[in-house]
């Protein structure tokens, strides 16, 4: 009732963890069993290791965060080595977040994780707000989004997931360009660019200056997103943006996601991925829901 | 760790803006050393709003028959103001014990440790003490605060050794900083937790001795996944080149990493 | 120590409420004596009455709310002739915020509301979401938004401030791009557009489907964007989104606005507006500052 | 209308997920009409989350000697899940009171009147017949509920006239509809309180008298500044072409306004 099936990604139910905020699922693993996921995003992988910005790094807003983490990863290589034997041990679809600060970046450490059998999938990050060169500008216009996709796509084994940012003009255009590159599916939301004063330094909060904004805050501008985009490409959505409970990832079901991760939720609440896995079947059987596919895009089907 | 939906038995204001709360519950037979600490879930009502992230609080102490811990904390802004508006018999969603402490075996019983604390640093010294005088070592307390409104458990820390108390303005104890005895002391080590002035101000006087160092940052998660706390290591041959505050410390040996 | 000056503006103090927040002043002047305010921003006059959209028009999100309120109202003349009378009785500027669906609406709106001696100055809403035809597109292409501002700068005898749209890939390219074609000031920022789904009816909560949204949960992006701006414009910024209180408009005034407006917090707290004007020379004096201008850009000046 | 901070004198369940609560507060020297209403900004805690936006709650009926309110409302989401968390003592932020209620001039004293009502559309009705019994008027209630365990206030209605009670199920009173008595009964005027549905049923049958429909809609500001609440008017010589429910309504004339 929970299956969902996408492009590389046997899902047992659509929850996954996001990128970034699970690191390389160690740490919630001393707490639950992994198992439960649909799957787990990876923290984004670089090409080289990346020590990411100075502290604070983080700075709590009204019903959300701002988060200046800045890619901190040991680099593909190291993940390879240290992270992917270790998870290799759970029945879990494994995907790769993938960034970088030049094209051919993200095509080398593509190239090397999507050979990696543990690896199901890539959701190729070209949207982290945080990222001083380079980044941002992939995920801001189309035709390069859309001219680093089908470079991905080339040297990918595996399905390349693309997660757009929504701070453009155009989230479709931008759906529609890396669509036609080539895609298998779009991850949707990454964060809204965000400032947070301090009143006491009267600086920012952030040494970064700015963060990317998550949390339920973001809620309503990523269900506008995926609602519009989903009715315009063929390829899946998966879903995000300050999901908390069983009744935000229907929400996002409805809107067009076939599948959702979770991101800030889980600082909050360490076990709100298998909490909500565990609410998601009652609720399904209150609205006579056989299949948790029939809900992807009624919203706008119906 | 665990999260625990923990009862509070106390709580009461025990200097200006300075709440002293008690909880129960499973999570206190968990805790292993002096200096960690638990990630709160904020509930109760503020007045500019409410917390989204927990907030991070040292344990002051621990009474495991009770199944008590004791928390210190200053109404800082929504988050503590939020936790201070809660009443014995609330319940506060808790997670924890989190992170390294402070190590009482760098001490051999009949020795002697010199604890530094300032203002809302000082809360995880006195459990730290009670388990040092348990364990047979001589303490002397430095805790500094602003002014003498500030000040909290004067009594409590001379119990177990002697106690100075500093404050900026002189209002009570010595006027000045807490360091400043450090030179006439003798001990064996000395643990340390306050604003990161004083850190680096311990850190440069006291160089031969073992001296441990609990520090702060922002945290998102509070169990090592979100990499919101990390501090850069010293040794440039560290093979990670950093350290998260909230798993791998918040205590690090002096020198471990940088105080920034 | 709280007075403000701003081309054709004034202030006692920088607290005005928002447009479409406050009607055309009635209804809360009920409640207390508007001569309080800084200035007041009327609700959006169009050339023609506007009936507006569907309800339901709004929703609450997490710490914010959506609105598709459609821009009703009673059309320029009428305006002129019903409201500016009885508010003209006020020691107050008038701010007309004036819309449309084509270029030329607004510059006739414009021209007619300039030429009222009580309005003091205008301040073109080119961002308005919930406009079907037109608005949107004036919001979001910088040529157009210049064009707009330097058709409607040749009529009106009134300072023209431009509000701009969040909803931008480059906010600082648009706020450039209006302050070349003569724009006296900025208005930052409007609504972000959001969507809420109800789960019981599985469709958009808003008849209109998407709205803008408001509220707290919008001042980081809001905070951001007049950071950035404020350091690339020299004409002044009349800061706002997610303002509840009086250190709300000190972290605007410290990220680069001279002025705020308070739009969702009055629906909240009818009484918001006095309450921070009443609070903010205790904050100024806390903080040491003699003139409240001295904060204004402060976090990015020092 | 003021901005108030009531004190909740007393709060309890009276059918499922139904509570009511009573308020003290000079804002209820104001209430003029029953079927105007409060704007209540909710505190408490809730399950997911906590409101921004204030929410409207008709007035039940108004004790003025104790300048107390009656309200009576469902626990329908976050802000009324937040309200109906509070205890006896606790001070709710309440503005009102607000709109334009029933008229009860309407039908001369000696006249008789029939009130519909359904689901939360009952509990401005019993003010309602509180003040038209108190004029003289003969009241017949006919009230609306899902099924037996929803069912509120069945006795105190009967108190003050004839009451139907109907129930979806049959598990209450009559099964069936709170219309259908409506072409047997003799009355000089109607009031009706309840979905949309209903409203649309009674104002088709009801053709001959005067009759009074208080709508709900979405509200921001509660007090006609916004103009989320708009509603057509059916007169197309009509010179607004709106009504706003919150300041015009809740209650409009049956005729006035489109039911949609
Ligand atoms: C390991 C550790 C132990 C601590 N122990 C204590 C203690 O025993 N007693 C005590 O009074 N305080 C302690 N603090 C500081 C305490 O966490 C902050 O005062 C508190 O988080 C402020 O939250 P707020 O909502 O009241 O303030 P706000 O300023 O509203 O908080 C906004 C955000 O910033 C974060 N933040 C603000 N100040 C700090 C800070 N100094 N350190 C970390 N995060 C901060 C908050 O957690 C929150 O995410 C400790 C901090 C850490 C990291
Ligand atoms: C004039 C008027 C009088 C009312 N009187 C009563 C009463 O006496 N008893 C009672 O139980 N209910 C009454 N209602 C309905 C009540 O306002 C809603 O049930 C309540 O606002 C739901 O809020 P929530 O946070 O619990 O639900 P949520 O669904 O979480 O609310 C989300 C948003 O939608 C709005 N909303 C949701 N349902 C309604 C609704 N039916 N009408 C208006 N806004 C809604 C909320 O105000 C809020 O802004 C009245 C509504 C109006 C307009
Ligand atoms: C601390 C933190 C770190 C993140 N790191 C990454 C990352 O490495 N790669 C990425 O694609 N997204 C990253 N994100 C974005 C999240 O994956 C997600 O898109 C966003 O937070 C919205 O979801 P949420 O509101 O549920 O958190 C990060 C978010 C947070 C809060
Ligand atoms: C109900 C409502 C109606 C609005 N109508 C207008 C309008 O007519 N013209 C306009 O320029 N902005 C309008 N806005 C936007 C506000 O003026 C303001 O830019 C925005 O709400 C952000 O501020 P806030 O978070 O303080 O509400 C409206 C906002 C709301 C909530
Ligand atoms: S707070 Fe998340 S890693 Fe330390
Ligand atoms: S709710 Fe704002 S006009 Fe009625």
């Amino acid at each position: 009732m929970l299956g969902v099936h996408l492009p590389g990604l046997a899902l047992k139910n659509p929850v996954m963890p996001a990128s970034g905020c699970f690191a390389f699922g160690k740490e919630y693993g001393a707490l639950y069993d992994l198992n439960v996921l649909g799957a787990l995003v990876m923290k984004a992988a670089t090409l080289k290791p990346r020590f990411g910005n100075p502290t604070p790094r983080v700075a709590e807003t009204p019903d959300g965060m701002l988060n200046a983490i800045g890619l901190q990863n040991p680099g593909v290589d190291q993940i390879i080595a240290d992270e992917l034997p270790r998870l290799a041990a759970f029945d879990l679809p494994l995907i790769a977040n993938i960034a970088g600060s030049e094209m051919d970046d993200y095509v080398r450490t593509s190239e090397k994780m999507s050979a990696q059998p543990q690896v199901a999938a890539l959701e190729l990050n070209i949207s982290c707000p945080n990222v001083k060169h380079g980044g941002i500008a992939f995920g801001t216009v189309p035709e390069v989004a859309a001219e680093l996709t089908a470079k991905v796509k080339a040297v990918s084994q595996k399905p390349v997931y693309v997660k757009l940012s929504p701070n453009v003009t155009d989230i479709v255009g931008m759906a529609v360009a890396v669509e036609q590159a080539g895609a298998d599916g779009l991850s949707l939301i990454n964060t809204l660019l965000g400032m947070r004063i301090d009143l006491k330094t009267q600086r920012p909060v952030l040494a970064n200056l700015t963060g990317g904004l998550s949390g339920p805050a973001i809620k309503p501008v990523a269900i506008r997103m995926v609602y519009e985009v989903s009715q315009k490409v063929s390829i899946p959505i998966i879903g995000m943006g300050g999901i908390e409970n069983a009744d935000d990832v229907i929400e996002f079901l409805l809107a067009g996601a076939s599948a959702v991760q979770v991101g800030t939720a889980n600082f909050v609440n360490p076990f709100v991925c298998p909490d909500i896995i565990a609410a998601l079947p009652d609720k399904l059987e209150q609205m006579g829901v056989a299949d948790i596919n029939e809900l992807v895009g009624r919203s706008w089907k119906s | 760790m665990i999260q625990e939906k923990m009862q509070i038995t106390a709580i009461r204001g025990i200097a200006d803006q300075i709440i002293e709360m008690k909880l129960k519950g499973t999570l206190s037979n968990q805790v292993t050393e002096p200096g960690q600490f638990v990630h709160i879930k904020p509930s109760g009502t503020a007045q500019n709003g409410t917390a989204l992230l927990r907030r991070p609080i040292s344990i002051c102490y621990t009474n495991k028959e009770k199944q008590e811990l004791t928390l210190i904390f200053r109404r800082a802004g929504i988050g503590t103001e939020q936790i201070a508006a809660n009443q014995p018999g609330d319940k506060l969603d808790v997670l924890g014990p989190l992170g390294h402490g402070f190590p009482v075996e760098a001490v051999a019983p009949g020795g002697s440790a010199v604890l530094i604390g300032g203002g809302v640093g000082v809360p995880p010294l006195y459990g730290l003490s009670q388990a040092l005088t348990a364990r047979g070592v001589t303490v002397t307390h430095l805790l500094g605060f602003r002014s003498a409104k500030d000040v909290f458990y004067e009594e409590a820390f001379a119990a177990l050794g002697t106690t100075y108390i500093f404050t900026e303005d002189g209002s009570r104890g010595r006027q000045g900083l807490v360091t400043e005895p450090l030179g006439e002391l003798s001990f064996d080590a000395a643990y340390a937790c306050g604003p990161l002035p004083m850190l680096r101000a311990v850190q440069q006087l006291i160089v031969d001795k073992p001296l441990f160092l609990s520090l702060e940052e922002r945290m998102g998660c509070g169990i090592g996944a979100c990499l919101a706390c990390v501090v850069h290591t010293i040794n440039p041959e560290d093979k990670k080149g950093y350290r998260r505050v909230c798993c791998d410390g918040p205590v690090f040996r002096a020198g471990e990493v940088e105080l920034c």
